[in-house]
């Protein structure tokens, strides 16, 4: 047992802090925020020659082949730097390619995304707003070589500005809502795509994607047909673990701000870090923040060590989810007034934890995989 | 005990409720509160139309003396707050006719009384409240702008932080330091003066969720006519007086009732997997607790009232529903993002559950737990003036 | 409106705590508990000179015919001073015999309540805990001019000591859990009746009785065959105000004694009472107490004055559960060791708050009835 | 990052699980955890032979240097912990094994380690802790009970309380003022003594749920050898040293990670309404929530039992785990408490489901948020020390 980042990691952590801070301050994050696009083409290039999108892509496809783990140290910095950019979405939607990919279409894809050349993203939820795989509803049908799919996907990831989709589907009628889906990699130029920006509290560009009649290549069918489910939940178990790693950035971020605040405001003659009831907020802000690191730290070891842990990933996720609305909340609360304009940083946070509460899994959806895989009958 | 209403309050109620419904007819989609109000050039509209409207009905100087045109019975502003809270309808100065208002009878002179209220009670001028600096937030006894008389007008320096309306107010009331060698509590002045006075230079401050509630006022050389309430040097007296009249809240606490009954309706009628929302165990258990809640708030904001009525308001009983209020608003709003699902983050659109609601709540609600004195001073003062604990020097 | 009590009601009080401070102190209350039979026959005579037991019957059956709302003044004292004895369960039997009973029932049993000649209990849980009428399965089947009662009811308070018990039982099948209930009020006495006291957490003994082929007369039911349905309804919906209120007292006895323990205790040269997190602590705990008071006043308002209040006494009712747990909570906390020994008074409280909790409603039955009437579909 | 056992820790941990399983076998119903050794006399009969079991496989010596019997390595102590709190053993000294051991290691003379070292390896003597006075509970530097030097002996008269276990207990540790002119900090000793001397008298304190944990003990004239850890004059230092042999609290985690198992056994074979509670959705909902709780707690313990592996525990982290765990246990049994239902209330008896357990952890959670430094001491090291906040004078 070392529950220490490794001292490969803790490079990779310090540069990209480094990295962050220089190439994507607050000023910039703030601005592509407000910005209709939301992408910096220069930043984004800049990333990709550090070799980020390739982090866990083995080095046969021109990633950098480094471990689940090894990744999430980084991530960990993107959360704590409130990174914007297409970045999390493609890199859950390369854990797709990988986990249901071709060996053609792993070569075909993979390396594109280790360059930086082709931006990914995930489309699994859909009007109903269910998490669950029941949520699935949109029916791709078969017409000679193609697939012909209909239907609207939602809140798809800066779908807007993405090269391709992975995108699952209903193929099958099936009694069991995990059989009969089937996952696709969709061109988002194709035909009948139209995608529009809905607007959010974080502002992060996620995208009601209309398919109307889109002719998709069978070629284009991750993995098997009507047998998507196991790729798409080990994706989307990967996925929470890395909304949850960046949270605990993104909360060890608040800790940090607001402390460092509570040292410089001086009210009635001394600095508010003085007064001990907010001495004690600050030590429950700080306590939410270290039980969900390490809680999220198991899941990161479990994942990347290959054990099961749909247990842990959605305890983890389900935990951060508050934890971090918690934290960024108490944030604001002691910033004060200043702490409520929208120029400061605490409201990035504040709003970003509501975004990464809604991403992969919402705080109940994930307790309900816990009570299950606690052995709850149903 | 006697919750109940008489006939007279009765029957002023629905009067009160029936126009601030036909009121709320006319308001567009997602332009409800008084936070609205100041973010857009419509909603200031509608919030100078509602004005209008309660003005001719008297209903801006409701609980002042009979002389001044008001009905001496502070009831009837509490039924009036109700009716406007539930229907979301602005049209009440809370800084001229809440705030202001009552100061200037208490401490005015006659003609500051005579020269200020009929502007107030006909909605003519509408106030901000020149308040807060960068480095006088809660403690505000140590403020830096100044104002130095000059025979019949002061010159006002320095800057003021959080100035809700700013940007939309005519005249501001405020407080400045106007005796630099004075004793602490014996050198603020509290004055008042026309907002397009030069020297006057208004900064927005977005909100978290980017709406232009807030603004910094910069005052350089401002040179005002001696528009002063209480005595110069007396200021300080004057902020308490007017820190007295808090709110009961009870605007904000029915606004909450009405969201209980739209969250019922809405999850009656939205299914999940053909099933209402209504019917989800978890919803139900946690929105029975949450009602629960608002009728706990609504009832101490009624026992605030209670207690105002008969002049007995401490700051203990007003900070209680203070605070609780805010935090209920901000277990509401979450509470309410959760239920939405991955909705629950969606801005007021063509794809967001209850026109964006609830997303604007779970940021706005800091407006209520940070303003008028934050809950952290709130929960000092239940503690040194009402419970009697001693205070640690 | 007036949200204060009349003067009349702050005579009651008054009398009421001075009655109780005198003849029943903590020392009292805590040599009741450890007892085994838990009621002093010589405070219960004193008592019942004062009239309390009668106090909400009608003069007509010897009782002082006071309001609701009356009766409710003197229950806050009761609660703030931790009254044992079968008080609050014969006055719950009472509100049932007066709802249902027949004049000739009223005229045997109110006067001798009146005069606190006899004690009576309700006893309307069983075995499957269930504080929903679908929970009431135990059953009275008609024989000659009797019914013959079998079955186990538990929880019964006092029922050691009581001389009569008023009993639900079912003597009709129906769909509907509602219908086929009918009230008895049986002589403690009868053969085949068996008590035993169950050990709980407030030592308050709640009893075990068990019915082996009770003879019941008919001449013993209590409003129609059944029809028990409504009376029992009203007596729950009174007896869980009437919970709420003498928490209400309770509540605040804790924040006296605790407000008045962090004047004087002394720790690092300062009363723990001026340390910030303290006081927001004890703030919180005071702000929990009269949010309670003035949501419970209003469902004892409703109650007295006639108007229906199935949402306002369950509101009252499961808000008032937290908060007497969080309060008394918060009570030991801050008295720190000292308020975890069996011999303070803090501890009373904190057993009791559980206590209280379980009576006549937890909090989830208490929210779902507010569900049920905010109009959410079942 | 690793959160893996070496096969070597992985084989020790299923021995120490093995034979705690086996002991619990033994274990009266209701006899579990270390609180109920104290209180009745069975209890104490069984932690005596647990220790004894535990003493004869070297484990009550488990992490000290080799040179004294033990393996040397920490990580040991945590596995075995697991163990004991996972099947609800007692057998292991809190003071005398957990508390004095590591401190006489740190601080003792050769002596004293010769001497007492191995009587606590063997179990064969049980230590209670003289701490609290009735005037100093958390500000311990406030304490008046003297101990003076006389010769080689000490006379040592007061007042302690809140002892766990004094009545129980063959010696004590404690400390004592023995300097009344000397500086704060540098007047204190850290004295052992059997509390079999005469002088000593002992009260018990029935703790909330009427069991006998805490005692009273009187000092009167009590003259015993100098049996000093560390230096006359300086016990304070030695008091710091104890207080950085923080526990991992990992025993009661596990505890509760077995009490998650008997949980959801429970609610699986309960039926209401013919239904298993596991299948009511708020339960569910609950529980799970709890569940993560508890597998976040037991990884804070990892972190701490990694830290302190290395040598670098530091108090806000032992802090964290402390406050977090110890409020935990009471949403824990809160929740549980109020899933019973009625039966929530009632004590181990024909009547209680699940052994009244919950009855009793709902009064007994006290003992974790209160001991040890209360959680709002622990709170304020957390923001001095951990977070580098400054103190009010």
């Amino acid at each position: 047992m070392d529950l220490r980042f490794t001292e490969e990691q803790e490079m990779l952590k310090t540069s990209a802090k480094d990295f962050l801070v220089a190439e994507c301050p607050k000023s910039k994050v703030r601005e592509l925020e407000e910005d209709k696009i939301g992408h910096s083409p220069e930043l984004w290039k800049k990333m990709a020659e550090l070799g980020w999108m390739g982090l866990i892509i083995p080095e046969q496809y021109q990633g950098m082949g480094m471990t689940f783990q090894d990744g999430m140290a980084l991530i960990e910095e993107v959360g704590r730097n409130l990174l914007p950019e297409p970045f999390i979405s493609t890199l859950v939607a390369s854990f797709a390619i990988l986990a249901a990919g071709s060996e053609s279409q792993k070569q075909e894809f993979l390396p594109k995304i280790s360059r930086g050349e082709i931006k990914v993203s995930l489309a699994y939820l859909e009007e109903n707003g269910k998490y669950d795989v029941s949520g699935i509803t949109i029916k791709a049908a078969p017409r000679g070589e193609d697939f012909i799919l209909n239907g609207t996907k939602m809140f798809v990831e800066m779908a807007h500005i993405a090269d391709y989709l992975v995108c699952a589907a209903r193929t099958g009628d099936s009694a069991k809502p995990e059989d009969g889906i089937t996952l696709f990699i969709i061109d988002a130029k194709s035909p009948g795509i139209t995608t529009e920006i809905i607007p959010t509290i974080a502002s992060d560009k996620l995208c009601e994607v209309k398919f109307d009649n889109v002719q998709i290549p069978k070629n284009n069918v991750l993995g098997e047909v009507n047998k998507g489910y196991q790729a798409l939940k080990d994706a989307l178990r990967k996925a929470a673990i890395v909304k949850s790693v960046e949270s605990v950035g993104s909360m060890q971020a608040c800790i940090d701000m607001t402390v460092a605040y509570m040292k410089e405001r001086v009210q009635y003659g001394r600095p508010i870090g003085a007064f001990q009831a907010l001495q004690h907020l600050i030590a429950d802000a700080w306590i939410a923040t270290q039980t969900a690191r390490y809680l999220v730290y198991e899941a990161v070891w479990k994942e990347s060590s290959g054990l099961p842990c749909d247990k842990e990933a959605s305890m983890a996720k389900a935990y951060t989810n508050e934890a971090y609305k918690f934290v960024s909340k108490w944030g604001i609360r002691l910033h004060g007034g200043i702490g409520t304009s929208r120029e400061h940083d605490m409201s990035l946070y504040y709003r970003r934890a509501k975004a990464a509460d809604c991403a992969y899994g919402g705080t109940d959806f994930h307790n309900e995989i816990v009570a299950r895989e606690l052995g709850f009958q149903k | 005990m006697d919750f109940s209403f008489t006939e007279e309050q009765k029957n002023k109620r629905q009067e009160f409720f029936k126009v601030c419904a036909e009121l709320a007819k006319d308001r567009m989609r997602g332009f409800e509160g008084f936070e609205s109000s100041y973010d857009t050039d419509e909603g200031w509209k509608y919030h100078l139309y509602c004005a209008k409207e309660f003005a001719r009905r008297g209903w801006l100087s409701l609980a002042w003396p009979e002389e001044y045109g008001g009905s001496g019975n502070m009831m009837d502003r509490v039924l009036f707050a109700e009716a406007r809270g539930y229907h979301g309808v602005p049209g009440v100065d809370v800084f001229g006719v809440q705030m202001l208002a009552p100061t200037i009878l208490a401490c005015g002179s006659e003609e500051i009384k005579r020269e200020f209220l009929p502007k107030i009670a006909t909605g003519e001028i509408q106030f901000c409240e020149l308040w807060s600096e960068p480095n006088a937030g809660s403690d505000l006894a140590s403020l830096t702008t100044t104002a130095i008389k000059q025979g019949n007008e002061y010159v006002i320096n320095g800057q003021k932080i959080w100035t809700t309306g700013a940007h939309r107010a005519h005249w501001s009331f405020g407080v400045y330091k106007d005796d630099l060698g004075g004793k602490p509590h014996h050198n603020m002045v509290f004055l008042l003066f026309d907002m397009k006075t030069p020297g006057v230079t208004i900064r927005p401050i977005k909100y978290i969720h980017n709406m232009h509630i807030y603004n910094e006022v910069f005052l350089d050389n401002v040179r005002v006519p001696a528009k002063v309430v209480g005595q110069e040097h007396e200021g300080w007296a004057v902020v308490n007086t007017l820190a007295a009249f808090e709110r009961s809240n009870i605007d904000d606490i029915m606004r909450m009732q009405r969201d209980i009954e739209h969250v019922v309706a809405y999850c009656n009628t939205t299914k999940q997997d053909g099933v209402p929302l209504a019917r989800n165990p978890v919803i139900r258990n946690r929105l029975a607790k949450i009602a629960g809640e608002v009728e706990a708030a609504r009832m101490l904001a009624y026992r605030v009232a209670d207690l105002q009525n008969r002049g007995e308001l401490t700051l203990m009983e007003a900070g209680a529903v203070k605070i609780f209020e805010s935090e209920l608003l901000e277990r509401f709003a979450s509470l309410m993002t959760d239920v939405l699902g991955p909705y629950g983050q969606v801005k007021m659109s063509r794809w967001s559950p209850m026109d964006g609601w609830w997303e604007r709540i779970y940021q706005e609600h800091f407006v209520q737990s940070i303003s008028m004195g934050t809950n952290e001073i709130q929960r000092n003062l239940i503690a040194w003036r009402g419970l009697e604990l001693p205070r640690m020097k």
